[in-house]
């Protein structure tokens, strides 16, 4: 096994795990806030560990930015989505 | 079982799962939300029939634009929902149905499974006929040379689409701008995405039509991402929707069409048959058309998605 | 190699799937959008390492227009969910 | 099994699925949802014959895919006409529902419009 497969390995490992770690914390935590916490910990670790490790593997300087291009754009959203549901949330106070 | 097999299987299962959510979910919105993921998971599907031209139509139409689409009719039909709706049809009629509709997915599934393994097929004509076209993406070639007509009258229904919506307007509000004007001030964060966003999406956009002649994407794809970029700006009201008698719009929804249909009869006149493309020339006169279909469908799918026009046209009138 | 990028995709697939569950039903309609979110990240993810699997083409502009368009469907639901006035009765359920 | 067997399968299901949702569901904003993963199943079936279609050493047969590319376009233009009538409905008459003891009992503003 070659050095580039190893550090593909580590890092894809780490995000599925990130991703898995925002899924528990979807499920366990209790109110609308916290899980938006938790799922915000997969959109940024999870996809930027996982293009981290796909990145070396890229057949082109192109597609490599591309990767890096998808994962900022990922960041934007996930960003965007938790301020916008997270006011939504505390519009409707802690009920939901 | 090979682990691509596995990961089939189970993202067969998902694709049922979330499907059937969105049939039986209780509440409309909870359905919608359902359907939105339903369509990303597609996506996936064909990128593993190795339909890529159409897993990114899919991203696109599916699962975005229909997705703000549904969402946004699902969030004002919120106060429609009525008990009622949830007890119709108990008993016989609803068992009834069901069977009936099992019966017709396990005689389409017999059909899936009895399929010959090598059933008749256009694409050795379609690849070989390619290099006349000068394109590389054989989907574009079918799409814009070989099904040219096929393709320019889905133009023309998506046009016939909107005229259709529009229609449904109330006459003093005839040829306004859709949605209702909002007082408030644009949220702050949409708007930074909006800023964002639109900057990139337009490239990304031209770049997927740019390369659908040769790679996957093309007209449809790069339209509706631009499309998109049309609904982030008007949705964070970084810029009203226009009103619907503005020459410039409607001059922009049929100039797909138009286009396409001048090209056709030119090809008439001067190759020798409708829709033929003289030797030689195919490929600028592909991508001279593809760009007029991309300003079309760029236009028409957020016109679709805001809806009848809901404004007086004198309100706002700067002529 | 392959395998583990498949492996790796059909993990995120199913631990999103096994969220999706949870959250597809509620309590509020911010929760289900929080499902669409945490579905458009996985999906993504697992869509790059398919991709990096099975060595289809063009799949990173699949990919990048899926990216593109993640926040849309948040965008749409606070757009609607604004100006309405009856949110807060009918949600919640 | 190959992939685009399962995938036909699942589409052949969907259709099943979705057929039960047009006419079951009373709601049209649902009947809508049905509507289009009906249409979707009928594509991934379609989807099925561009892979096995495959010849001349293509992933994927262009002929079927382009045709589902213009589906799926077609289907959202209809889509978008049809939420766009439902909500005039709604504003018309305060309610959005195709049940028909809905509009045949005299209670609700909107009976007239029938």
């Amino acid at each position: 096994m070659s050095l580039v497969d190893l550090f593909s390995i580590v890092a894809i490992g780490a995000g599925v795990f990130f991703f898995l770690a925002g899924t528990v914390g979807l499920l366990r935590f209790p109110d609308g806030l916290s899980r938006l916490h938790a799922l915000t910990k997969a959109d940024n670790l999870g996809l930027g560990l996982i293009v981290l490790g796909l990145l070396p593997r890229a057949e082109s300087p192109l597609a490599a930015f591309k990767l890096v291009a998808i994962w900022a754009l990922v960041q934007l959203a996930g960003a965007t989505t938790a301020q916008l549901v997270g006011r939504a949330v505390r519009r409707k106070g802690t009920a939901a | 079982m090979s682990v691509l097999q596995a990961l089939d299987i189970g993202l067969a299962f998902l694709v049922f799962a979330v499907a059937a959510w969105t049939i039986f979910a209780r509440g409309g919105f909870a359905a919608t939300v359902g359907y939105v993921v339903y369509g990303l998971l597609l996506s996936l599907v064909w990128i593993r029939l190795f339909a890529v031209d159409v897993a990114l139509t899919e991203a696109a139409i599916g699962s975005g634009v229909t997705g703000v689409l549904l969402i946004g009719a699902a969030a004002r039909l919120r106060g429609a929902e009525t008990e009622a709706d949830e007890k119709s049809l108990r008993g016989l009629p609803r068992l009834f149905i069901a069977g009936l509709c099992v019966l017709v997915a396990l005689a389409l599934a017999a059909v899936v499974l009895l399929f010959p393994d090598s059933g008749p097929s256009l694409a050795p004509q379609a690849m070989r006929h390619l290099p006349e076209t000068g394109l590389g993406n054989p989907v574009t070639a079918v799409l814009i040379a070989y099904r040219a007509f096929d393709t320019m009258l889905e133009k023309v229904v998506l046009v016939l689409a909107v005229v259709g919506v529009w229609s449904l307007a109330a006459d003093r509000y005839w040829g306004g701008a859709p949605g209702e004007a909002r007082a408030e001030r644009p949220e702050p964060t949409l708007a930074f995405l909006a800023q964002v966003l639109a900057p990139l999406g337009i490239l990304v956009g031209i770049h997927i039509f740019w390369v659908g002649a040769d790679e996957p994407g093309g007209a449809f794809q790069g339209g509706a991402i631009l499309a998109a970029m049309w609904m982030i700006v008007m949705m964070a009201r970084l810029t009203e929707a226009p009103r619907t008698s503005a020459f410039w719009l409607r001059l922009a929804l049929v100039a797909g069409p138009l286009v396409f249909l001048i090209a056709g009869v030119g090809g008439a006149i001067f190759a020798g048959r409708f829709f033929a493309y003289p030797p030689g020339f195919a490929k600028p006169a592909i991508l001279f058309i593809e760009a007029f279909m991309v300003l079309s469908i760029a236009v028409a799918l957020p016109m679709l998605v805001a809806g009848p026009p809901r404004r007086e046209p004198r309100a706002d009138r700067s002529r | 190699m392959t395998d583990f990028l498949l492996a790796a995709a059909g993990a995120i697939l199913f631990t999103v799937a096994v969220g999706l569950v949870r959250i597809l039903g509620g309590p509020g309609d911010a929760d289900r959008m929080m499902a669409a979110q945490l579905i458009g990240t996985g999906g993504i993810g697992s869509l790059l390492l398919i991709a990096a699997a099975t060595g289809a083409r063009g799949v990173e502009d699949v990919a990048l227009g899926l990216a593109l368009l993640a926040a849309f469907a948040s965008a749409a639901f606070v757009n609607s969910a604004a100006p309405a006035k009856d949110t807060d009765a009918v949600d919640g359920r | 099994m190959t992939s685009a067997t399962l995938a036909g399968l699942v589409g052949a299901a969907l259709v099943g699925l979705g057929l039960y949702g047009l006419i079951a569901n009373p709601q049209p904003l649902r009947k809508i949802l049905a509507f289009n993963v009906m249409g979707s199943g009928v594509f991934l079936v379609f989807g099925i014959v561009a892979r096995k279609g495959a010849a001349a050493g293509l992933p994927s047969d262009p002929v079927p895919q382009a045709m589902v590319i213009t589906g799926i376009v077609v289907a959202f233009a209809a889509s978008a006409l049809a939420v766009a009538l439902v909500l005039r409905l709604f504003e018309e008459t305060g309610r959005a529902t195709l049940s028909p003891d809905a509009w045949t009992k005299p209670s609700g503003e909107g009976a007239e419009a029938e």
